[in-house]
C-alpha cells in the first residue's frame, strides 16, 4: 500500500502544476479573454478529452494520469477544461466507441474545441429512471428517420446546439432492450421545441423537448438500428473515480468551517458550538470516506480489475451531504440564512440559501439514493429483485 | 378527561377549510407570493368577517375572546394551504398588547386588530438564531428610537409594529406606526414567499403611551406563543405535503408498479405519519397550556417546537425527494411546503434551542 | 379540550391514592408475604381483571378510571396487580367473549386469583408474524382433540399452567383464515414437552413448546371449531391506551438522568456534556410525544370512536426508544458500562448491561418497526400492500 | 500509487481465513468464552508458529518487521471470526515497548513477546471513556507502585503488564510481570466474552529496569495504534455481522417470499454495506499512517474511529433486529457479533472523542 506515484506520472503532475502556475490567475482576474484563451491553451496540451485515444485529438492519458489532471485542476480551482461539458462526459466516448469514421471527424473536434454543446435526449414523461420504456417513436423514411415524441429533464436544452436522442424504431423487439436507436441531432432542426423547465431555485437548467416530425439523417445514427441501448448503456457506464468530486466536497467544508468561524448564533461563536462541531466532523469524516474509497476503488481500475457497483457508495454519500451541507448552513443562520441574494441580512449573499434549493442530479436524477440501495443489494449482496429497478 | 375538539371546534376547522378551498387554494396563494404586499385585503376583510383575526382578543376589546387551542385549529388549517395571510404576526401583536399593554393601549389597538383596520405584527430580537434577552439590541435613548429592526415577520402588509427594545436597564415594547416620518421598511427576498420578512428603519421620537414595559417572563411567554403558532401551521403544512406526497406515490408508476408499493417509499411515508401524529399531539398539549396552565408553557411550547421544527424539515426534503425530479421543479407544489418547512425551523427557537430547553427543565 | 376528570373519576383517584398510601410499604420492605397480602387486598377491591364484567369478578371499570388505575399504580412503582399476566391480558378476555359458561366458571377466578399462569401459543418455526399459515394438527377424537405440531416463542412456557393453543383443524379451508382452532391446554397433559430458549441476556422467558398426541378434551375448545382465527384476534385487538407505559417510560428516563448526573466522563458530569443533554432531551421529548399521543387515542376511545392502527405510532416510539435509551446508558460509560452484574466497575450493578441485551416483544417480536410502519403505510395512508403482511 | 494490498497481503490473509475456518471457528470462540483465561494455549502457539505475534517486531527483536497495514490484515480476519486470542494486546504491548522502551528493555522482552512465551498487554487509562492524559490516574511513588489498574484488556490470559501510571511530574509506562507477589488480577464479567478485561491490583517495587518514560505524544500515539487495531478488527466483525443476515435474508422465507425482497430490509442491508466499505477504507489509510506518515495518524485514526464506532455499534443491532426473534436468542451467532460491537464502541475514544478531535485538527 503506498500513496506514491511514478517517476512518469510525478513529472506529470509537476507539468500540470508548472502550467497552472504560468496560465491561471487568481479569481478575480479571470475575464472572458482569459477564459477562451485558457481553453486554447489546455486543448494545445491535450487536456481536454485527456482519456480519449490519440488519433481522434486525445492523450490516451492513463486512469492515474487523468485523476492526477482532475485533482491538480480541482485543487487549483481551475475553470473547466472544455465547456461541452454533456459532449465530454457522454457523446464523445459514445462516437468514439460506435461511430462513423465521418461522425468522429465532424464532431469530436467541436467537442474538444468547446464550439458544440451537446445535451442528452434520454428520459422521458413517466418513465423517470425506466431508460427501456421510451416512447418517442423514430421512422425511417428512406435515408432519414422522421422522430416524433418528448424528451424531459434534459440538462442543458436551453443552451444546447446538438442532442444525443434515443427514440424507438422498433415496437415490437424480441428482446426488452432492442428496439431502440440512438440518434445525434442538431437542435436547429425543424420540428425541435424547447420548454425550460424551472426549478425550485429559480433556475433553468433542464426542459421539456418536444419533436414534432424532426427529420434526421441516417448518416446521424450512432451504432446499428435497434442498438441504441447498448450505445448508452456503455457511455452510462462510462464510469470514473471519484477524485474530482471529493476535491469539490472538500472545498465546500472549507467553506463551511470558513462560515461557522465567522457566524454568531446564541450568543457565542458557532464554530465553539460542540453540535457545531460534532456536525462539520461528521461532513469530514464522510468525504474522507468518499476520498479513501475513491482510491481504493481507482486502484482497482489501475490494476485492471472492472470497477462493479462500489461506486454507488460514493454515490451515495454524495447525495445525503450535497443535500445536509447546504441545509446545515442555512440552519445555522435562521432567517438570514433564508435571505436570497440581496437581503439586507442574507448570509453569503444567499447563496447557502440557493444551493439548498439547489439540488444536483445524484440526489434528484436517475440514480437516486433508493436506486443505489438496490443497485447494491442486488448486485453486490445478491438480494432477490423487487423489480423497482 | 378529553384531549380532542369540541364541536363547536370541529365547526371552526370546517370554515377555515372551506375558506381555503374557496377562496384560498395554492394557485390565489402563488399568485400572492408574487404580490407586493404578499397577503391579500379581500381575502383579509373576510379572515375579519370570520371572526378569526380577535379569535383571543377579549370581548370586552372587540374580539372573540376564545382560546389558543380555538387559534390553533384555524392556524392548522392556513398552514395546509399555505395560506399567506398574516394571522400569527395579528395575534402575537394582539398577545404583546394583552400581555404588556396598559388598559388604554389595549383600549385603543386591540379593536382595530380585531377588525382587520390594522395589521399588526411583534418584533422581538434583532439575531436571526437566538431566542434570548440578549438577542433584543435595538435601543432606546430617551425617548427617541433609532436604528434598524431585521427579521420582522409579515413587514410588507403590517402598518402597526411592535417592536422590542431596550434601555440602560431594561427592556421596553413599542409601538410603532407605520405612517409616521422616521419610519421605512425594506422587504427582504426570502426563500419562502409566503412569509415575508423586513427590516424596519427607525428614527422616531415615541410618546410614553407608545411604550410597554417588557419583562425577560414576557419576553419569554411571547416568543413561547409564536413557537406555538408557528408549530400549529406546521402541523397542517406538515399533513399536506405527507398528502400530497402519498397521493403521487399512489398514481406514479415505475416499473409496472405505483412507487408507494415500494417499502423504500411506503416507510418513509409511515415515518412521516408517525412524526406528525406527535407533534401535533405536542402542538395541542402547548396550545392548551397558553390558557389552561401558563405555566407549563415553556416546557410544553420546547417540547412541541423541538419535534416539530426538525420532522417539518425533514418532511420537506424527503417529500420533495420522493417525488423525484417532479418535485423539484417551480411548478409542482410540493416544494413550496419544503420552503415553509425551512421557514418555520428557527422560528421562535431551533431544535438546538428548545431541546437544550427541555433538558433544563428537566432538571439536566 | 381539558385535562380534568370527572368528580366520579377523581374520586375513584383519590381512593386509588389512598389505597396505596394504606398498602404500599417502601420497596425495601416489600417481601414475599407483603406481595400475597398485597394480590389478596387489590382483588378484593376487584382491581384485578378492573375492566372485565361484575358477573365474572371484574369491576366493569370504565376507559377513564382503567387509565386512572394504570397511571396511580405506575406512579407509585406498586407490584402487579396479579401474576397472571398472559390470563389477564389475552386469555381472560377471550374467555370471556368466547368462553362457555362452565369456562368462565373454571378458569376466570383462577386467573384473577393469580392461582394460574398461562402462556399463548400463536408462534411457530418458520412462521414469525404469519398467524395465518399455523401448522400444528389438532384432530378430533371422539370427545377429544388431538394435538401434534411445535410452538416457539411462547413466553412465560418455562413456568405455565395452562397454554392458549392456536391448531389447524382443517388443512383445506374454503376461506384462508378458516381452520384453525382454538384450544386450552393443561400443560402438566402427557405429550407436552417446553425447551427454554435462552436469550442473548442469557435468560430463559421464553421456550419451545412440543406436542406429541396432546390429548385435549372438547370441553376445552374455546369458541368454534375453525374459528380460531377471530378469537385470536380479538385478543390480540384487546388494545390499550399505552399510559401506563408511558409513566413506566418517564420512570425509565428519571434514572437515566440520574445517572447522566453522577457520571464523571471525558473529565466531566456527563450533564454537562451538551450532546448527552440534547440526547436525553430527545428521549423526554419523545415520551412526552407518546403521553400526549396517548391521551388523543384515549379520548377517541372515550368518545365510543373505534381505535384504529394509530396504535401503531406508539409502538414505534416505544420500539426505538427501548433499545436507544438502555444502548445510551451503556455507551455514556465505557468498558464500565459493559460490566455485568458482579463486575468490580459495573455500572447500576450491569442493569444498563442487562437491559441493553434484554429487548422487549415490541422491539423484536411479532409487530415489528417494519411491520408497524406497513401497518400504518396501508390501514392509514392506504398504500398499496408489498404482500409483507 | 496502490491503495490495495500487495500479494504477500492477500496471502498473509489466506492464511489467516484458513486459520479461522479450520482451527478457530464460532463452534471453538463459544468454548473458550466459557473458559477461564478466555483463551487457548495451542491456538496460541499456532498463532505464535504463523509470526501474528511478532508481525510488527523487527527482525532484530526476534519479530517478522512488517508493517501496520499487514497487521490490519490479520486483524480484519481474527476480527471476521471474533478470535479471542490477544493479538491486540500483544501488539500494542510490543508497541509500547519499541516506542518508549530502552534498548537493553528491548532486547529483553520483544523477543518473549514475538515467541509468544509471555502474552503482554497495555493498560493506559484509569477512567472507562476518557482518552486524556488526565485519565491516567495511577500513581507511582519513588519506586512504589501502589493502587489498582481498572478495565486492563485480556488480564485473564496476559502476564507481563505494562501499566501507564503518574509521578509528580510526569508519566511513566510501568513493567509488571504478572508472577510477582504484590500483583493480583481480577477478570471482570463483560458482556462480550471474547473480550476479557480485568482490574489490577498493585502494590509492587519498581526497579528502574521495569519503568519507561510516557510522553504525552507517545500516549496519544498508543492510543491511536489502539484505535487502529480495533478498527480493523471491527472491519472484518462487521462484514461477519453483514454476510450473516444477508444469507439470513435470503433464506427466511415470509409471507411467500424472502425477507431480503423488501426494501426495509434490503435498503438496511445496503446502507451497512456503504458503512462497511466507507470505515474500511478509512481504516486502511490510518493503518498506513502509522508508518509511512506518522504526522498523519492522529487524524486518520480519528477519522477512522469516528466512523466505526457508531456505524457498527448500529450494525450490530440492526443486524440481531433483522433476524426477528430468532437473532436475539443465545444459540444464534449473529448477537455475538452486537456484543463485540458494544466492546469496540469505546476502546480508545468513543465517536463524541473522535469527532471532536477532527474538528479541533480541522481548525475548528
Amino acid at each position: 500500500m503506498d500513496f506514491e506515484f511514478s517517476p512518469k506520472e510525478q513529472a506529470f503532475r509537476d507539468e500540470v502544476r508548472a502550467f497552472i502556475k504560468a496560465n491561471l490567475p487568481p479569481a478575480k482576474q479571470r475575464n472572458s479573454d482569459f477564459l477562451t484563451n485558457w481553453l486554447t491553451k489546455v486543448r494545445e496540451k491535450r487536456w481536454v478529452g485527456f482519456a480519449w485515444p490519440k488519433d481522434v485529438g486525445g492523450a490516451d492519458g492513463s486512469i492515474a494520469e487523468q485523476a492526477i489532471l482532475k485533482e491538480e485542476m480541482a485543487l487549483a480551482k481551475a475553470p473547466p477544461l472544455g465547456t461541452s461539458f454533456m459532449g465530454l462526459a457522454w457523446v464523445g466516448p459514445g462516437i468514439i466507441q460506435y461511430g462513423t469514421p465521418e461522425q468522429k471527424k465532424r464532431f469530436i473536434p467541436d467537442i474538444l474545441d468547446s464550439k458544440v454543446s451537446w445535451c442528452t435526449g434520454y428520459s422521458e414523461p413517466n418513465y423517470g429512471s425506466d431508460l427501456a420504456s421510451i416512447q418517442t417513436k423514430g421512422v425511417r423514411q428512406g435515408d432519414h428517420y422522421v422522430v416524433n415524441g418528448q424528451k424531459i429533464w434534459t440538462t442543458g436544452a436551453p443552451w444546447a446546439d446538438w442532442i444525443i436522442l434515443l427514440v424507438r424504431t422498433d415496437f415490437a423487439p424480441k428482446v426488452k432492450h432492442d428496439g431502440i436507436t440512438c440518434l445525434l441531432v442538431d437542435m436547429k432542426t425543424p420540428g425541435v421545441e424547447v420548454r425550460p423547465i424551472e426549478n425550485m431555485a429559480g433556475d433553468r437548467h433542464f426542459a421539456e423537448v418536444f419533436f414534432t416530425d424532426v427529420k434526421v439523417p441516417v448518416a446521424n445514427r450512432l451504432g446499428e438500428e435497434g442498438k441504441g441501448w447498448s450505445v448508452t448503456v456503455s457511455a452510462l457506464a462510462n464510469e470514473r473515480s471519484s477524485i474530482g468530486e471529493v476535491t469539490q466536497m472538500f472545498e465546500k467544508l472549507d467553506t463551511l468551517k470558513a462560515l461557522v468561524k465567522n457566524t454568531r448564533r446564541k450568543g457565542k461563536l458557532a464554530a465553539q458550538d460542540s453540535s457545531v462541531r460534532r456536525k462539520i466532523a461528521e461532513f469530514e469524516v464522510k468525504i474522507a470516506a468518499m476520498k479513501y474509497n475513491g482510491l481504493r476503488y481507482l486502484t482497482k481500475q489501475l490494476k485492471g480489475e472492472p470497477l462493479s457497483s462500489e461506486t454507488s457508495v460514493n454515490k451515495m454519500h454524495r447525495a445525503s451531504l450535497e443535500v445536509e451541507m447546504d441545509d446545515f448552513a442555512v440552519s445555522l443562520t435562521g432567517q438570514a440564512g433564508l435571505e436570497l441574494k440581496d437581503g439586507a441580512e442574507a448570509v453569503g449573499r444567499g447563496k447557502w440559501a440557493k444551493a439548498s434549493l439547489n439540488w444536483p442530479n445524484v440526489v434528484i436524477g436517475g440514480g437516486t439514493p433508493n436506486i443505489q440501495r438496490n443497485i447494491i443489494a442486488e448486485r453486490i449482496l445478491g438480494l432477490p429483485k423487487d423489480g423497482s429497478d | 378527561m378529553n384531549f380532542g375538539f369540541t364541536e363547536e371546534q370541529e365547526l371552526l376547522r370546517d370554515q377555515v377549510r372551506r375558506f381555503m378551498q374557496d377562496a384560498c387554494p395554492l394557485t390565489e396563494v402563488r399568485k400572492l407570493m408574487k404580490s407586493a404586499t404578499g397577503t391579500s385585503p379581500s381575502l383579509w376583510r373576510q379572515a375579519t368577517e370570520l371572526g378569526w383575526l380577535g379569535l383571543i382578543i377579549p370581548e370586552g376589546f372587540g374580539g372573540i375572546g376564545l382560546k389558543w387551542v380555538d387559534l390553533t385549529v384555524v392556524l392548522e388549517e392556513t398552514g395546509r394551504g399555505l395560506c399567506p395571510l398574516p394571522i400569527i404576526s395579528q395575534t402575537l401583536a394582539a398577545a404583546a398588547l394583552l400581555r404588556c399593554g396598559s388598559d388604554a393601549q389595549k383600549q385603543k389597538l386591540l379593536p382595530t386588530l380585531a377588525d382587520g383596520s390594522r395589521v399588526g405584527t411583534l418584533a422581538l430580537y434583532d439575531e436571526p438564531n437566538w431566542v434570548h434577552p440578549d438577542a433584543v439590541k435595538l435601543t432606546l435613548e430617551g425617548s427617541r428610537l433609532k436604528g434598524t429592526k431585521p427579521f420582522v415577520a409579515d413587514a410588507g402588509a403590517a402598518d402597526l409594529f411592535i417592536v422590542a427594545c431596550r434601555t440602560s436597564d431594561e427592556l421596553k415594547l413599542a409601538i410603532v406606526d407605520r405612517n409616521t416620518s422616521g419610519v421605512s421598511v425594506a422587504v427582504q427576498p426570502m426563500m419562502d414567499e409566503t412569509k415575508r420578512i423586513g427590516t424596519l428603519t427607525l428614527d422616531v421620537a415615541l410618546a410614553d403611551a407608545q411604550l410597554m414595559p417588557l419583562t425577560t417572563d414576557d419576553l419569554a411567554y411571547l416568543s413561547d406563543c409564536g413557537a406555538v403558532a408557528v408549530t400549529a401551521e406546521s402541523v397542517g403544512a406538515a399533513e399536506a405535503a405527507l398528502a400530497i406526497t402519498t397521493a403521487y406515490a399512489k398514481d406514479r408508476i415505475q416499473f409496472g408498479s405505483p412507487i408507494g408499493k415500494y417499502q423504500g417509499v411506503k416507510h418513509r411515508l409511515a415515518e412521516m405519519f408517525v412524526d406528525i401524529e406527535s407533534f401535533k399531539s405536542l402542538s395541542y398539549y402547548a396550545a392548551w397550556t397558553v390558557d389552561d396552565a401558563p405555566a407549563e408553557l415553556p416546557r410544553a411550547a420546547s417540547l412541541a417546537k423541538a419535534y416539530a421544527s426538525d420532522a417539518f424539515a425533514r418532511i420537506g426534503i424527503d417529500g420533495v425527494q420522493l417525488h423525484g425530479a417532479i418535485g423539484f421543479t417551480a411548478e409542482y407544489d410540493i416544494q413550496l411546503f419544503l420552503k415553509r418547512s425551512k421557514w418555520a425551523r428557527p422560528m421562535f427557537g431551533d431544535s438546538d434551542h428548545h431541546y437544550e430547553r427541555v433538558a433544563a427543565l428537566g432538571g439536566l
